[in-house]
C-alpha cells in the first residue's frame, strides 16, 4: 500500500510538470482557436536562449527576464508575419503552419546556441526528501515539489488575469467569436500578441523546470507529446482542465507502467495516456472541463 | 544570369580543383547536425573529419588525398538514403559508408551489398552482422552491442569478485523500448542462466524523458547494479532520476550510447559516479595533439567547439577515421600503393586488417583502442571494451584492460543467428576458406 | 387551383409531442397531423419550436414525450437514416449543403440511398457501377433542368449566391424523390423575383411529383397562398390549426404575432 | 490559347463523367503516365536518368504519394484529421512480412493487399472514436494508434519473426518468375500499384462512396438526414485510407529501405505525411502528388543549394549552421506557402488551369 501511495504521488507530480506545457496550448488555443504544435519548440527556445546566456556569462536573475523579452518579441512577430495573414483560414491550415513554424524555431534555436547539449542548475536540489524518506520511507524529490507550487502560483495568476482584468475578459470575448469581438473593437491582433507573449512565459517557465529536471537539449520539445494526452482529457479550452488533467494522466500513467507494466512487457507511458485519454473523451467528447460542443443544423 | 555564370566558374574551379589532385578517395559522411541526437552527429563527424583532414595534411594515405562530403540526414531513415543513393557514385564513388543511426544503416544494408561499399557500424547494429560469410559488406568494428552486453557481465562480475559471485544477485537492465534496446536481450538472458542472477527488464518508452515509474520500480526491486541501456535525453532522465530516488550512481552501468559528456552533463551532479562501457580509453593521445596542432591551429577542425576535441564522441570519430584509412591503407597493399581504391578493394581492406598495438603506437593512438584483427568469418575483429566513469568533469578509465566477455558463447548466437538471416532471405553463406 | 392528385389519407401524425433541452421547453404538447399530397405550413414567431418540429420527423431531435404515428406505424421517434430511407426529405433553414462539393454532387448525394453498387465496384468504375452512376446522372440531370441550374452543375456550391443555393438545396431533396418533403424557410432571404421563381417549383413539386410538403416559411402572403392547412406554434405550443383562411381569423394568432402579452 | 474546351461537346452523361472531361487534359495525362512508364526507362537506358534518380527521388515520391493519397481520403475527402499514418503503414508493411514469411509461395502483390487489409482493420478499430469525437480531439486521440502500435509491435516478438535485432528484412520482389532488383524495376513495380491504387480512389471519390465522404466532412448533420450512415461512412473513410496507407508501407519496406525497425513508422513520418496532404492539397489526388513532391525534394534542394552556395561564396560556414539554416527554411516555406495558398498546390494548379483557359485574354 505504501508503494502504491509512493507511486501515486510521483504521479500526480510528475502530472503538474506534464499540465505546465498543456497550459500553453490552452492559453493560445482558448484565445485563437489555434492548436499550438510549435508549443514543444518553444519551450526548447525559451530554455536554451535562457541558459545561453547564463552561459555567457549573464546571472539567472537577468538571462531569465532577458529572454522573456526574447519571447515577447518572438511573440510579436509570431503574430505579425504568421498568425495575421492566416487569419479566417481552416483551422487545419492553422495547425499545419504552426508545425511549420516548430521547424523554423528549432533551427533558429540550434543555429544560435548550437546543438550541444547543456545543464541547467536553477539551483534546487533533486534529491528525495530526508523526513519523508525516514518516517514513511517514501522517495519525494524536493524539486518536484517547488515545481509543484510554482505550477500552482502560475496557474491562479492566470485564472486571475482572466477574470479580473480587462485583457483577460477581452480575450475571453475573443475565444467566443473573432468577428464579434473585432466587431464591438476588441483589437484582435493586440490580443493575440498578448496571448502567445503569455504562453512564451509559460514556455520559459516549463523550459527552465523541464532543462533543470533532464537538461536543456532537443529532447525538451518532446514534453509536448506528454501535454497532448493532457489538452485532450482536460479539454483544450480550459485552465483548470489542464490542471486536473495533467493530475490524472500523470499519475494514472504511473500506476499503469508500474502495476500493469509488468503483465504487457511494459514501457507503456508511450500510449497509455493517450488510449485513457481517448476512452474518457467518448464518454465526454469535449474532455473534462471544455465547452460543451453543440452542433446545431 | 550572375547566379548561373557563378555556379559555371564553380564547377570550372572545382573541375581544376579535381585535377589538380588527381588520387583522391571518396568517403560521404551521411551525418546529422540538427535534432534529438545532434550531439552526437557532430561530436562524431567533427572526430572523423578532422583525422581525415589531419591525414590529408600528412601526405593522404600513400598520397591520395581523402575527400568527402556531408549531407544531413536528420537521423532520419528516408533523408540518410537519399544521401547515400546521391553521394555513392559522387568522386569516383565511395569507398565505404558509415551512417551512425540504425534507421539509415538498416535502410542501406541491402544497397550496399548491391552497390559493393563496405558500410561500418561501429557499436551498433545487427550484432550478427559480425559473420562475414553472411554479411560481406557490413562491418560492427570492435564490439557489437552482444559482446558489449557480455564484457558488461564480465565487469560486474569482476566487481562482485568473479562471475560465480554474480549467484543470486539482481540485475535490472532498463533498457529504451525499441529494436535497439531489446538487442542485448538474448546474451543477458543467457547469461543470467549459466550465473544464476535475476535480471528485470525494465522498459522507458521513448524518448524517455519520464522515468519516475521505472526507478519507483527499481527503488522497490533493490537491485545490485542496473544496466542503463538508454539513448538521448533517456540517459539525464535515468541519472536524475535515481538521484532522486536515492539510487547510488556507481552501481549504473551504461552502454555506451549513455557514456558521453552529452549524455552525464545534462544531469550536473547527479551524473557523478555513473559508470559506462566505452572502446575508447579516454585521456589524451598524440594523435589528439596533433589534430590540435596540425588541424585546428591551421584553422580546418571541424568542431565549432574546441574543447570537444578528446570528447568521447570525438574520438570515437577519430577511432572509426583510423579504421577507415587503415582499411584503404591496406587495400592499397594488395591493390597497388598510392592508387584510388574501389568499394570492393577497401571491403577486403576491413575484412583483413590487423591494427595491432604496434601499428596503433604508430600512429599515436595506442590505448586509445584495442587492437583491431579481422577477418573473413569475424567482421568486428575485436570484442573488447573498457570501463569509464564520470568524475563530474570528466571521464577516467576504472578497467585498466580492455575486458571481453565469453566470445565463444557470443560467436555462436552470432552464427545461429546470421544463419536464420541466411535461410530468410535465401542467402548462400560465402566459404571463408577460399577468400583470398 | 385544381390539384391533379387529391389530397388523402394521414400519412403522419403526432400526439402530444414534447421536447427539450437541459430544462429548456422547445416543444409542449403538440398535436397535428399531415395528409397526403397537401401542402402543410407551419408558422409561428421566432422560437416557436418549428424547426424543432422538423428536426422532430426526420429524426433530428428525439421527443420526450408523445408518439408519432407513420404511415399506419406508432413510434416514440424517429431516427434519421430510417426516415430518410422511408421517403422524407429536407431543406434547412441555414442552408446545409455540402459546400466543398459541385450542385451536381451535392444533388446526386440526394441519390444514394438509390443507389446499390458498393465502393469495390465503384472503385472499379465498371459494369454496374458505372451503369448505375450514369443513369442516376440523367435522374440529377433532370431536376438540373427542372429547377433550371444547368449552367452552374459544375460550379461549387460555396461560390454560388444565396437565392441558388437554397435552389439547389431543393435540388437535392428533391433527387431522393421524396414522398414527403420539409422545406425549412425555403423563401428566407429572397428577393421577390426569385421568391416567386421558388413558389412555382414547390407548387410543381408537390402538383406533379405529388410529394407531400411540410412547411416553414415567414411570409404569410406565400403560406396563405400555397398551403392547404396550416398549423401556428408559439413558444412551443400550438396555438392554432386550420385552412389558412380559419387560421388567419383566429385570435390566438393575431395576438401572438401583435405581441400581446400572456 | 492552346487550353480551351470550347468547341468539345458531350454528347452523353458517360462522356461527361469520366475523369477528364477536357480533351487536353487527357492527352497532358496521357503523355505524363506514358511517359512515367516508358519516357523514364527510356532516357535510363540512354544514360540520361540515373539510378539515383530512380531510388532516391522517384520511388519514395511515389511510395510517399501514396501514403498522402491514402491520408487524403481520410482528412482531405472524409475530414478526419488523424496523425497515426505512420502507425497504419508499419500494420502494412509488418503484415505482408508475416503473409510472405508464413505462407509459402504466397504472391507478392497478395500479400501487399492483406498486408493493406490488416491496416484498413486496425484503422476500422482506431477509428471508431471518430464517431463521437472530432477536430483537434480526434487528431490527438489519433496519436493513440500511432504509439500502441508502433509500441506493439516492437513488443510482440512475433511481428518480427523473433529477430533479435528486432528487425523485419523484407524478402525479394519477384513476379512470375522475375525478381524485381535494379532500382529502374524497383520503381516499374511501384509505379505500377500506385497508378492502379490512384485510379481506384479516383474512382471511388467521383462516385457514390466519395460522395458520402466529402457530405460527412461538408455538413455531418445533413449527410446523415439525407440517408448517409455517419459510423459506417467515417468507418469505410477509415478502412480505406489505412488500406492505402498499408499498402504505401508494405512499398517503403520491400521497394525502398529493405530493412525496417518498427521505430522507422515514427511519428515524424506520420507529419511528414500530413505536410504532403496540406501543402499539396487537402481533397485532391493530385494534391498528394504535389505535396508528396514537393515535401520529399525540398530538403534534397535545400541541402544541394546551401552546399552550393556555400562552396561558390566561399562561405565557412560551421557544418551545424548550414544544417539548421536547412530546418528553418523548410518551415519557413511551408508557412509561406500556406500563407499564399492555404487550399494547396492542387489549388494553385487549378488557379493556373483557369488563367491558362483565358489566355491570352484577361478575361
Amino acid at each position: 500500500m505504501q508503494f502504491f501511495f509512493e507511486v501515486l504521488i510521483a504521479g500526480l507530480l510528475s502530472g503538474v510538470m506534464y499540465s505546465l506545457v498543456a497550459l500553453g496550448f490552452v492559453l493560445i488555443y482558448k484565445a485563437s482557436g489555434v492548436f499550438n504544435f510549435a508549443q514543444g519548440s518553444m519551450v526548447y527556445f525559451a530554455a536554451l536562449t535562457a541558459v545561453g546566456l547564463h552561459d555567457k556569462g549573464l546571472s539567472l536573475w537577468l538571462s531569465v527576464p532577458l529572454t522573456m523579452v526574447v519571447m515577447v518579441v518572438l511573440a510579436l512577430l509570431i503574430e505579425k508575419i504568421v498568425l495575421r495573414p492566416l487569419v479566417a483560414q481552416p483551422e487545419i491550415s492553422l495547425f499545419m503552419a504552426t508545425i511549420g513554424l516548430s521547424f523554423f524555431i528549432e533551427g533558429l534555436a540550434q543555429a544560435i546556441w548550437g546543438a550541444n547539449v547543456r545543464a541547467l542548475d536553477l539551483g534546487i536540489e533533486d534529491v528525495p526528501l530526508e523526513w519523508v524518506l525516514e518516517k514513511a520511507n517514501m522517495a519525494i524529490s524536493q524539486f518536484d515539489l517547488i515545481a509543484a507550487g510554482i505550477a500552482t502560483v502560475l496557474v491562479a495568476t492566470l485564472a486571475l488575469f482572466f477574470s479580473r482584468t480587462k485583457i483577460g475578459r477581452a480575450l475571453r470575448a475573443v475565444a467566443d467569436d473573432h468577428q464579434a469581438a473585432l466587431s464591438i473593437g476588441i483589437p484582435l491582433q493586440h490580443i493575440w500578441g498578448i496571448v502567445w507573449s503569455v504562453a512564451g512565459f509559460v514556455a520559459l517557465v516549463a523550459g527552465l523546470l523541464w532543462g533543470s529536471r533532464n537538461g536543456v537539449q532537443f529532447a525538451l520539445t518532446f514534453v509536448a507529446l506528454k501535454a497532448l494526452p493532457v489538452l485532450i482529457l482536460g479539454g483544450f479550452t480550459s485552465v483548470p482542465g489542464a490542471i486536473v488533467g495533467g493530475l490524472i494522466i500523470g499519475a494514472s500513467e504511473k500506476l499503469a507502467e508500474v502495476f500493469l507494466g509488468p503483465y504487457v512487457g511494459g514501457g507503456l507511458e508511450g500510449w497509455f495516456p493517450y488510449v485513457l485519454a481517448l476512452l474518457f473523451l467518448l464518454i465526454r467528447p469535449e474532455g473534462l472541463f471544455g465547452e460543451k460542443i453543440i452542433r446545431r443544423i | 544570369m550572375k547566379f548561373i555564370k557563378q555556379a559555371l566558374v564553380v564547377t570550372a574551379l572545382a573541375a581544376a580543383a579535381c585535377s589538380a589532385y588527381a588520387q583522391e578517395q571518396f568517403i560521404p559522411a551521411i551525418d546529422y547536425r540538427v535534432g534529438p541526437y545532434a550531439a552526437g552527429g557532430s561530436g562524431f563527424f567533427g572526430g572523423a573529419i578532422d583525422y581525415m583532414t589531419l591525414v590529408n595534411e600528412k601526405g593522404g594515405i600513400n598520397g591520395v588525398k581523402l575527400v568527402w562530403e556531408e549531407c544531413e540526414s536528420e537521423y532520419n531513415p528516408t533523408r540518410g538514403v537519399e544521401c547515400y543513393e546521391r553521394l555513392k557514385k559522387k568522386n569516383g564513388g565511395a569507398a565505404l559508408v558509415e551512417p551512425l543511426s540504425t534507421g539509415i544503416a538498416y535502410g542501406i544494408l541491402d544497397r550496399v551489398a548491391q552497390d559493393k561499399i563496405p558500410m561500418t557500424t561501429l557499436g551498433y547494429g545487427r550484432s550478427d552482422a559480425a559473420d562475414g560469410r553472411v554479411f560481406p559488406y557490413v562491418f560492427p568494428l570492435i564490439t557489437s552491442y552482444w559482446d558489449q552486453a557480455a564484457a558488461m557481465i564480465k565487469y560486474l562480475g569482476d566487481k562482485a569478485g568473479g562471475l560465480d559471485k554474480l549467484k543470486g544477485k539482481k540485475i535490472v537492465h532498463l533498457y529504451h523500448d525499441s529494436a535497439f534496446g531489446k538487442e542485448p536481450l538474448p546474451v543477458l538472458d543467457a547469461y543470467a542462466q549459466k550465473l544464476g542472477f535475476e535480471l528485470i527488464k525494465i522498459p522507458v518508452a521513448h524518448p524517455g524523458n519520464e522515468q519516475q515509474a521505472q526507478w519507483l520500480q527499481i527503488r522497490q526491486a533493490k537491485p545490485d547494479y542496473v544496466i542503463l541501456w538508454g539513448w538521448g535525453v533517456m540517459n539525464a532522465t535515468a541519472l536524475k532520476s535515481a538521484q532522486r530516488n536515492g539510487y547510488p550512481r556507481e552501481k549504473i552501468l551504461g552502454v555506451w550510447w549513455a557514456g558521453s559528456e552529452e549524455d552525464v552533463i545534462p544531469a550536473g551532479e547527479a551524473a557523478k559516479g555513473y559508470t559506462t562501457m566505452t572502446f575508447n580509453t579516454p585521456g589524451n593521445y598524440p594523435v589528439l595533439d596533433e589534430i590540435r596542432k596540425k588541424v585546428y591551429a591551421a584553422g580546418k577542425g571541424n568542431l565549432e567547439d574546441k574543447s570537444r576535441i578528446g570528447s568521447v564522441y570525438h574520438m570515437r570519430g577519430v577511432t572509426a577515421a583510423i579504421l577507415w584509412t587503415e582499411a584503404i591503407r591496406k587495400a592499397q597493399e594488395k591493390y597497388g600503393k598510392g592508387k584510388v581504391m574501389t568499394g570492393e578493394q577497401v571491403r577486403w581492406g576491413f575484412e583483413n586488417l590487423n591494427v595491432d598495438d604496434a601499428r596503433l603506437k604508430a600512429l599515436g593512438a595506442f590505448g586509445m583502442m584495442p587492437p583491431v584483427k579481422t577477418s573473413c568469418l569475424d567482421h568486428e575483429g575485436s570484442g573488447a571494451a573498457k570501463v569509464q566513469q564520470w568524475d563530474g568533469v570528466k571521464w577516467k578509465a576504472v578497467t585498466p584492460n580492455w575486458i571481453t566477455g565469453d566470445k565463444a558463447m557470443i560467436r555462436k548466437m552470432v552464427e545461429e543467428s546470421a544463419a536464420k538471416y541466411a535461410v530468410e532471405k535465401k542467402i548462400t553463406p560465402r566459404d571463408c576458406s577460399k577468400e583470398g | 387551383m385544381d390539384k391533379v392528385r387529391k389530397i388523402g389519407d394521414v400519412v403522419l401524425s403526432f400526439e402530444n409531442i414534447s421536447l427539450s433541452f437541459g430544462g429548456v421547453k422547445a416543444l409542449t404538447n403538440i398535436s397535428f397531423d399531415v395528409r397526403e399530397h397537401e401542402i402543410r405550413a407551419i408558422i409561428g414567431p421566432n422560437g416557436a419550436g418549428k424547426s424543432s418540429m422538423l428536426n422532430v420527423i426526420n429524426g433530428v431531435y428525439h421527443p420526450q414525450d408523445g408518439e408519432i404515428v407513420f404511415r399506419g406505424q406508432h413510434r416514440r421517434d424517429m431516427n434519421t437514416y430510417e426516415s430518410a430511407k422511408s421517403g422524407i426529405a429536407r431543406t434547412f433553414q441555414n442552408i446545409a449543403l455540402f459546400k466543398g462539393m459541385s450542385v451536381l454532387d451535392n444533388i446526386m448525394t440526394g441519390r444514394n440511398l438509390k443507389m446499390k453498387s458498393n465502393f469495390l465496384l465503384d472503385a472499379l468504375y465498371w459494369g454496374p457501377a458505372r451503369r448505375e452512376e450514369i443513369e442516376h446522372r440523367k435522374k440529377a440531370e433532370e431536376i438540373i433542368d427542372f429547377l433550371e441550374i444547368q449552367h452552374i452543375r459544375k460550379t461549387p456550391v460555396g461560390r454560388l449566391p444565396y437565392g441558388l443555393q437554397k435552389r439547389v438545396e431543393l435540388g437535392r431533396a428533391l433527387a431522393a424523390e421524396p414522398s414527403i418533403l420539409l422545406l425549412d424557410e425555403p423563401m428566407a432571404g429572397m428577393n421577390v423575383e426569385e421568391k416567386q421563381d421558388m413558389c412555382r417549383f414547390i407548387l410543381d413539386v408537390n402538383d406533379q411529383l405529388g410529394a407531400t410538403i411540410v412547411l416553414i416559411e415567414h411570409d404569410m402572403g406565400v403560406v396563405m397562398d400555397i398551403s392547404d392547412r396550416v398549423v401556428v406554434l408559439d413558444y412551443g405550443k400550438k396555438i392554432a390549426d386550420g385552412t389558412p383562411d380559419e387560421v388567419r381569423n383566429n385570435q390566438n394568432v393575431i395576438d401572438a404575432y401583435l405581441g400581446v402579452a400572456h | 490559347m492552346f487550353y480551351r474546351e470550347a468547341g468539345q461537346f458531350k454528347s452523353s452523361y458517360a462522356a461527361d463523367s469520366q475523369i477528364f472531361p477536357i480533351r487536353q487534359d487527357r492527352i497532358g495525362f496521357g503523355l505524363i503516365i506514358a511517359f512515367a512508364f516508358l519516357g523514364v526507362p527510356l532516357l535510363a537506358a540512354l544514360g540520361i536518368v540515373s539510378n539515383y534518380t530512380f531510388t532516391a527521388i522517384l520511388t519514395p515520391f511515389l511510395i510517399f504519394s501514396l501514403a498522402a493519397l491514402g491520408l487524403n481520403i481520410l482528412t482531405g475527402y472524409a475530414g478526419q484529421l488523424s496523425l497515426g499514418t505512420a502507425a497504419f503503414m508499419a500494420v502494412g508493411a509488418f503484415g505482408a512480412y508475416n503473409f510472405m514469411l508464413r505462407i509459402d509461395g504466397m504472391p507478392i502483390l497478395l500479400a501487399f493487399i492483406l498486408g493493406g487489409l490488416c491496416a484498413a482493420a486496425v484503422g476500422i478499430v482506431f477509428g471508431l472514436p471518430s464517431l463521437r469525437i472530432r477536430g483537434f480531439y480526434l487528431a490527438a486521440s489519433t496519436l493513440a494508434t500511432q504509439f500502441f502500435v508502433v509500441w506493439f509491435v516492437t513488443k510482440v516478438g512475433w511481428f518480427t519473426n523473433y529477430s533479435t535485432s528486432g528487425v523485419i528484412s523484407a524478402q525479394k520482389i519477384r513476379m512470375f518468375g522475375y525478381t524485381f532488383n535494379s532500382s529502374m524495376s524497383k520503381y516499374l513495380f511501384v509505379l505500377g500499384v500506385v497508378s492502379v491504387l490512384t485510379l481506384l480512389a479516383k474512382n471511388m471519390v467521383r462516385t457514390n462512396i466519395g460522395r458520402s465522404w466529402m457530405a460527412i466532412r461538408d455538413m455531418d448533420m445533413a449527410a446523415e438526414v439525407i440517408g448517409f450512415r455517419p459510423m459506417r461512412t467515417k468507418l469505410m473513410a477509415f478502412a480505406v485510407s489505412s488500406f492505402y496507407c498499408g499498402v504505401a508501407g508494405a512499398l517503403f519496406a520491400y521497394a525502398y529501405l529493405g530493412t525496417v525497425e518498427p521505430e522507422g513508422f515514427n511519428l515524424d513520418l506520420s507529419f511528414r505525411i500530413l505536410f504532403m496532404v496540406i501543402i499539396g492539397g487537402a481533397g485532391s489526388i493530385l494534391g498528394s502528388f504535389l505535396g508528396s513532391a514537393f515535401i520529399v525534394l525540398l530538403p534534397i534542394f535545400l541541402n544541394i543549394f546551401l552546399l552550393f552556395l556555400e562552396t561558390s561564396l566561399h562561405l565557412e560556414l560551421p557544418s551545424g549552421i548550414s544544417s539548421s539554416i536547412e530546418l528553418m527554411v523548410f518551415g519557413g516555406l511551408i508557412i509561406f506557402f500556406l500563407i499564399v495558398e492555404p487550399h494547396g498546390l492542387a489549388r494553385l494548379w487549378q488557379i493556373g488551369k483557369e488563367k491558362l483557359r483565358l489566355w491570352p485574354f484577361p478575361h
